[in-house]
């Protein structure tokens, strides 16, 4: 089977800096992929490239085929590819039931055929089918919104402003589900979430992965990483240093210096443990029953 | 100069009241309800300068005709209304002097954006509109018969200016400033229609707009045509800055301006960069005509020195020619449409007397008087001819 | 509730009195009451919105409390505009960091001693700040804006220090940083606090922070609802259950 | 050949001169940007306040020119600070939209003030400097034109030094950066903005000063046109930048020079703002900023969220619109029916600044622009081709729909404040073209004998028709409006306004959205201009002009941005309250900007909110 998406040699110079170089990789529909790598490896540029925020310096990305260089991220998005930011962008004065609708943009059927004109005509008499359409996407996002439980639920009208950082992230996720991709792209989706939160969120990307939803996640939590992963790639100085499956990957000790760091020389005994075995550690205790 | 025009424009107000008040004093009280005559016109923005000459005209006009006991017993008063000369805002008070009973008459407005606009409002209205500084060959068209001007069209002024530079100066080659509005455009079509009916020829047109106030890249594109005289189709403030930048691009070229250049703003403003400037006028202050000197010396002695320029001679005979009408025809707004149509010579400081071309409501056969600016004043250019 | 007996000797550094804080009619902070004494780090652990970063507000004089009493070093901080409390000697490292992005990496050092006059001991201070981070020396003048995350904590770090300040507050220095990272902001963090400086940290994190904190603080909606020995709480299972896991949602 | 070259020569040292001057201007306008990142319209007022100060010093008081720039200075520097305390610093928080209402009002305090003061005659400003000139090729330079590229490069050069090296600086670039972070560090970030407010308007009153003294006179209205010509130099150089200011308006100077040379002095402006769109299209971060890259990702910032909007119940909506409706029935007072037949044309106006600005996130200033094609449009079918009134409406509407987004289209690549100063060039450029296009437009003349509005046949002159056709109008597009902004396309555009990048990100093509908002606001502008058309019968290139998009935007942001309702109110109250100060002779305008700023002060989300 051909890989969904296939990224080659793509590259992106930044004044002179290698934000991304030469990196390549290919996801297979159903596949779960990570990249970690530290801060300033590269790996939110080399989801903006994929995205079409960005545009490579050289290199071929594909998306089922087609060539995603030089399409612009709505474009891209019409491919059905969503992602999500790394520090979370919803729209703040949008309520969480319109954020998520915005998510059903891409895929409004009647948006592909009707020109300018039409929009706006369809925008003042509501047709039947649109009304119709509406309705539907209304429902999927209330539906998508409901996957999130007390979280997001009795939030729905509320204006994404109004919500706490880890809700503004699930609005987020929810949104990218709301496109129906057939990639989804995760930018640290638990950041600044504590670990019950975390545990959740895995629990749902878990539910995700189930489905066989084709993800493709920059996540710091290697817990989380090593968890869902079918592959993993380890970003460092905009290269690609490493692919393998996680358990290859959390025994390199290349991994280990570039990404992990160094046991830390600290009298509290709960530092013995490895930076990676502690935080692994930390969700696991969260999530056992 | 600050402390005069604060007391001045503080107390505006004051000032006409205080006339009345005056004039109350020592002639005989009216018997009748006052006559309302309304204007509309800068008070505020970036026109505001013209409305305030036009005051002192009005307030002079006023204090003389109610001085010597108004119009059949009944003071003649104005109520101006500030309309920016924006017509957004003069068509309101179109609106509000139309259903303003007391009103017969209106003055005004002064720029022909804000004038046409309110031009149908009052032909609808039965309300005479008096547009004294209207010189927009369309003006007294726009409304209709109750639409009327005392200001000259082009069709009079621009062959006059054109006649004054080729015939009576020789120039041959001439270069043209022209302040690109209604009355720009107009002036200069019919100005260089006469001129190439006299022979000669405008070898250059800078055409610029209101607000411009750098003229250095159009000197250098007039002085690489090479004309031998600069005319001038300008207003006052640009014209001074046009004239200073000539002068100190070092080009010695005679300066021929139209009529609107006739006002103390030109000779204050543009100091010795207007000397030796020569100006086809309407009117000159020291014109020996009794009435002008007599004219001249009151609006001195009301205003603390000023010369009258233009715009306050031009109001100043509005008011009296509307006199002059609701004394013919009565103080009602059929009353003055009708002495309008039958007045006949009526005196004026601009003209000598008007009578009105029925035809298009303006004043028949103006006359214009060639003048150059010599020590700082208007003199007649003939005069200076001699002199030399 | 288990409480743990914070009585030391000395006075404490910084003290927060029954503070009560408002945004607008929204009550933020219900009596908070807590106290950082001199070389100790003190971490207040707490969910998202349970008013953490309000309380580092609140002492930073960025968001001022409607009742109570804020004292540092025997100054009460409720009364004074920002600047002047950080010229008392608090130093803070933002939550996200809020590095100056137009500014270069040596520019946004030398903000952080903007309010210092002793310019001979800036300049040893800043030398001694670009030994600890060298990281920092590499890029000194590059823009701050196109530092990656670690390397902003890192400026956002030895900005505060650079203001020599007596106690340095932190708001969520690890998050959104890799593994390796955050053990090298750890590791800073104490080797800070061994140099004298006193710490005051929000985290979300609570394990990471139990384990470098002497003390902390448990805030839920608005409520100090726990505080002790970090090493206690850390230990105790109970605690773990009822506060640093489930117990914490918005 | 030769003549040619000392022509290129000769102009190439008029543009610098003037080039010169517009730098000054523009380098005030950028201090503010860039520390307080706020478009501040009261610039241009310092800037004439300057040249007051001075002549008054020079001309009246006879102090040397030394000691009238101190002068200057001092009082400037002032009123710069007034200015941050009335119109900046209390609105810390709001939308940032609220400080650039605030100093439009400012300036038309200062700008009424100065004329009640001095009266609104230009008086002559004598240049003390002897006029000494040194020939330069055909032409020449003066010692005046010397001593202004002196203190154009001086200013430029020790402000460039004082932001880079100096402690303050750093602490006004700090604070433009991050205010809170900023405070953090021990910046009083008040005393901050009080000083770049007073360093800014310093600038403008010394650029006031030598303007004044260039061209030997001041007068109340001086500032309009510079002020325009510092924004097109901050375009060009980069807004903010202070070098690309300076760079930027010699730049402008130099293009101005050779437009004249090549085409005439009235394309001049024309020439300009051309230039500068195109730059925009090309270079949108301006000349000298460095290439644009993609922004940094926004941390966990702050959310402006809108505030609380006032719900105006239905029946209360319907019971005003039944008393508007039957006012004409019950008093049919010509006055009061024209007053309000203006609120709501120009309320239609509002509107379509609502929508673009409120709701779809684009702040334009150009909206003049749009009324001017639909009025030209209209008048034109009407004259030419003799089309029925209600035919040539809806074509001018429909066209300058068409027209209108075509041309605003480079704008679409900017952000936020790029957007309103290039929609005021691209109002301008219109305004340009239509003098200058004498064939069709019959250039400065304007239209004449323009048919009244009728429908049906019937003319509609009298005032309570023409108020109930108005009413009509704007209730059609009120409620077109508000089934927009309800629908799944005011979700979009909502969603452009609050983070495009995102937006993008899940599908949505932001020109096409855009342009659509554009069109929809350019349709209902073509409108209301189109029927002012008729209803004036008389238009020329000065009827709709840069006052009207600021008096509309205003309406708009006072009405709450983005409220449909709170265009309309704003409207009214707009439209009301001078005519309520009519009384006030001289002062009503004066009395216009102070309840400007006291409203805005008070209620800065506008008097029903944001929607």
């Amino acid at each position: 089977m051909p890989p969904l998406l296939t990224i080659h040699e793509v590259t992106r110079h930044f004044d002179g800096v290698q934000a991304v170089d030469n990196v390549s990789l290919g996801v297979k529909a159903g596949e779960f992929v990570s990249v970690i790598g530290p801060n300033g490896a590269g790996k939110t540029t080399f989801f903006n490239l994929i995205a079409g925020t960005d545009q490579p310096t050289s290199g071929q990305i594909s998306f089922d085929g087609q060539s995603l260089v030089g399409l612009r991220p709505d474009q891209v998005a019409a491919l059905g590819i969503a992602r999500t930011f790394q520090n979370g962008r919803v729209f703040a004065n949008l309520s969480v039931l319109d954020n998520v609708l915005i998510g059903t943009h891409a895929r409004r059927t009647s948006q592909q055929t009707i020109n300018p004109l039409g929009e706006l005509w369809g925008a003042i008499v509501t047709s039947r089918a649109l009304r119709e359409e509406e309705a539907r996407v209304r429902h999927d996002a209330e539906s998508i919104i409901a996957l999130f439980g007390e979280r997001l639920t009795p939030r729905l009208h509320h204006p994404a402003s109004s919500l706490s950082y880890a809700n503004r992230r699930r609005v987020e996720l929810a949104r990218a589900l709301a496109l129906h991709p057939r990639l989804l792209l995760l930018d640290e989706p638990t950041a600044g979430m504590n670990p019950t939160e975390t545990a959740e969120i895995l629990e749902f990307i878990r539910r995700l992965k189930d489905q066989k939803l084709t993800i493709l996640l920059i996540e710091h939590k290697l817990s989380l990483v090593m968890e869902l992963s079918d592959r993993v790639i380890v970003m460092d100085n905009g290269r690609k240093i490493a692919e393998d499956v996680p358990h290859v990957i959390r025994r390199d000790p290349y991994v280990i210096e570039a990404y992990l760091g160094h046991r830390r020389p600290s009298a509290d005994s709960a530092a013995e443990m490895t930076a990676l075995d502690r935080t692994n550690a930390n969700v696991q205790a969260r999530t056992a029953p | 100069m600050f402390k005069r025009y604060a007391l001045w424009i503080a107390l505006i107000a004051v000032l006409s009241t205080s006339l009345v008040a005056f004039a109350q004093s020592d002639s005989p009280t009216f018997t009748g309800d006052p006559i309302y005559i309304g204007v509309s016109g800068p008070l505020t923005g970036s026109l505001a300068q013209y409305g305030a000459q036009w005051k002192k005209g009005f307030d002079l006009a006023l204090a003389e005709i109610n001085g010597a006991g108004g119009i059949d017993g009944r003071e003649l008063i104005y109520i101006f209304e500030d309309s920016q000369s924006d017509p957004t805002q003069s068509v309101i008070v179109a609106q509000q002097f139309v259903a303003d009973e007391r009103i017969i008459v209106e003055l005004g407005d002064f720029s022909s954006t804000a004038s046409m606009a309110a031009s149908p409002i009052y032909q609808r209205g039965g309300l005479v509109q008096f547009g004294f500084t209207n010189s927009h060959p369309d003006f007294t068209f726009a409304g209709g018969e109750y639409t009327w001007s005392t200001s000259v069209t082009q069709a009079q002024a621009s062959p006059a200016l054109a006649d004054f530079a080729v015939t009576r100066l020789g120039l041959e080659n001439i270069a043209v400033f022209q302040l690109n509005n209604d009355w720009g455009l107009a002036t200069y079509d019919y100005f260089t229609n006469r001129v190439a009916e006299l022979g000669a020829n405008v070898v250059s047109t800078q055409s610029y707009l209101a607000d411009d106030t750098d003229f250095r890249s159009a000197i250098t594109n007039i002085r690489n045509a090479n004309p031998d005289g600069i005319v001038l189709i300008s207003y006052a403030p640009d014209a001074a800055l046009i004239a200073q930048q000539i002068r100190e691009a070092g080009l010695d070229l005679p300066l021929v301006g139209s009529g609107s250049l006739q006002t103390p703003d030109f000779l204050t403003l543009g100091a010795d960069a207007v000397e030796g400037a020569l100006v086809i006028g309407q009117f000159l202050p020291s014109n020996p005509r009794p009435d002008v000197q007599a004219f001249v010396d009151a609006y001195r002695e009301a205003y603390d020195e000023e010369t009258p320029d233009l715009f306050a001679v031009i109001a100043y005979d509005a008011i009296n020619i509307i006199a002059e009408a609701i004394r013919l025809g009565g103080p009602t707004r059929e009353g003055v449409l009708e002495g309008l149509k039958t007045l006949q010579a009526v005196p004026s400081i601009l003209y000598g007397t008007v009578t009105f071309d029925p035809e298009n409501r303006r004043v028949l056969n103006p006359e214009f008087v060639d003048l150059i600016v010599d020590g700082g004043a208007f003199i007649p250019f003939d005069a200076q001819a001699s002199s030399k | 509730m288990t409480q743990v007996s914070t009585n030391e000797a000395t006075s404490p550094l910084l003290q927060l009195r029954d503070v009560d804080t408002y945004y607008g009619a929204v009550q933020v902070h219900f009596g908070i009451r807590l106290a950082v004494n001199p070389g100790e780090i003190v971490c207040l652990l707490g969910g998202n919105a349970s008013g953490k970063s309000t309380t580092m507000k609140v002492i930073l004089g960025l968001v001022k409390p409607r009742r109570g009493q804020v004292t540092f070093d025997g100054h009460e901080l409720t009364t004074i505009a920002t600047s002047q409390i950080v010229r008392l000697g608090i130093g803070s490292v933002p939550e996200a960091r809020r590095i100056f992005p137009r500014m270069t990496v040596r520019e946004n050092l030398l903000m952080g001693a903007y309010h210092r006059t002793d310019q001979a001991e800036v300049l040893r201070d800043y030398e001694y700040i670009l030994g600890l981070f060298p990281r920092l020396r590499e890029r000194l003048h590059q823009r701050g804006g196109v530092l990656s995350g670690g390397e902003q904590q890192m400026l956002a770090f030895g900005r505060a220090l650079m203001g020599r300040p007596k106690l340095i507050c932190m708001d969520e220095p690890t998050m959104g940083l890799a593994p390796a990272v955050v053990d090298l902001v750890l590791e800073h963090i104490q080797q800070i606090n061994r140099t004298g400086t006193t710490v005051f940290m929000v985290e979300q994190n609570a394990n990471l922070a139990l384990q470098i904190a002497h003390r902390g603080y448990v805030l839920q909606n608005g409520r100090i609802v726990l505080e002790g020995k970090a090493s206690d709480m850390l230990a105790s299972h109970a605690i773990q259950e009822a506060y640093l896991g489930a117990g914490i949602t918005d | 050949m030769e003549q040619s070259l000392s022509i290129f020569f000769d102009q190439t040292v008029n543009g610098l001169v003037i080039g010169n001057i517009y730098g000054l201007i523009a380098v005030g306008l950028a201090v503010i940007f860039g520390v307080a990142n706020l478009i501040n319209f009261a610039h241009g007022s310092v800037y004439m306040v300057g040249a007051y100060v001075g002549w008054y010093s020079i001309m009246q008081l006879g102090l040397p020119l030394p000691v009238a720039f101190v002068v200057v200075a001092v009082i400037c520097g002032i009123l710069g600070i007034l200015i941050e305390r009335v119109g900046l610093r209390p609105l810390h928080g709001s939308a940032r939209i609220a400080p650039l209402l605030a100093t439009i009002g400012i300036s038309f305090i200062l700008d009424q003030l100065v004329q009640i003061l001095f009266t609104p005659d230009p008086q002559r400003f004598e240049s003390p400097i002897p006029a000494i000139r040194i020939p330069i090729g055909t032409t020449s330079i003066g010692l005046l034109d010397v001593l202004i590229a002196a203190v154009a490069i001086t200013i430029a050069t020790l402000l460039y030094v004082f932001l880079r090296y100096s402690k303050l600086g750093w602490a006004l670039r700090a604070t433009s950066q991050d205010r809170e972070a900023a405070q953090q560090m021990g910046v009083d970030v008040n005393q901050v903005n009080r000083i770049a407010f007073a360093l800014a308007a310093i600038l403008g009153g010394i650029a006031g000063l030598l303007v004044g003294m260039y061209f030997q006179t001041v007068y109340p209205t001086m500032s309009a046109q510079a002020v325009l010509k510092g924004f097109a130099a901050n375009l060009l150089g980069g807004l903010g930048s202070i070098p690309g200011a300076l760079l930027g308006g010699l730049l402008l100077g130099l293009v101005e020079s050779y437009g004249v040379a090549l085409f005439s002095t009235s394309y001049r402006s024309l020439f300009a703002f051309i230039i500068v769109i195109l730059m925009l299209l090309l270079r949108p971060n301006g000349l000298f900023n460095p290439k644009r890259q993609l922004p940094p990702e926004p941390l966990t910032g702050t959310f402006i969220p809108n505030n609380k909007r006032i719900h105006i119940p239905v029946w209360a909506t319907v019971l005003g619109g039944v008393v508007a409706l039957s006012l004409p029935f019950f008093f049919p007072n010509p006055y009061v029916m024209q007053v309000l037949t203006n609120a709501w044309l120009i309320g239609m106006v509002a509107l379509s600044v609502t929508l673009v600005t409120g709701t779809a996130g684009q702040i334009s200033l150009g909206q003049a622009g749009f009324l001017a094609i639909g009025a030209y449009t209209a008048s034109l079918l009407t004259l030419r081709l003799q089309l029925p009134f209600e035919l040539a409406l809806l074509c001018a509407a429909l066209f300058t729909a068409a027209l209108g987004t075509l041309i605003v289209l480079p704008a679409f690549r900017l952000r936020s404040h790029y957007v309103a100063i290039a929609t005021i060039g691209i109002s301008e450029i219109i305004n340009q073209i239509i003098l200058n296009w004498r064939p069709v437009t019959n250039g400065a003349l304007g239209l004449t004998n323009i048919p009244p509005p009728s429908l049906l046949g019937h003319e509609i002159v009298r005032p309570q028709e023409v108020y109930l056709f108005a009413f009509a109008l704007l209730v059609g597009v009120a409620l077109l409006q508000w089934k927009l902004i309800n629908s799944p396309l005011g979700r979009v555009w909502r969603a452009v306004r609050e983070d495009e990048v995102a937006a993008q990100a899940y599908g949505i093509n932001l020109n096409y959205y855009k342009g659509l908002a554009f069109a929809v606001s350019a349709f209902i502008a073509g409108l209301s201009g189109a029927f002012m058309a008729h209803m004036y019968t008389y238009i020329n290139y000065q009827t709709f002009t840069i006052p009207l998009s600021i008096l509309a935007l205003t309406m708009a942001i006072l009405g709450g941005m983005g409220n449909i309702l709170g265009a309309i109110v704003g409207a009214l109250v707009l439209t009301i309250l001078p005519e309520l100060f009519r009384d006030l002779m001289d002062f009503r305008y004066l009395m216009y900007g102070v309840m400007l700023v006291a409203l805005i002060r008070f209620r800065p989300q506008g008097l029903l909110g944001t929607e």
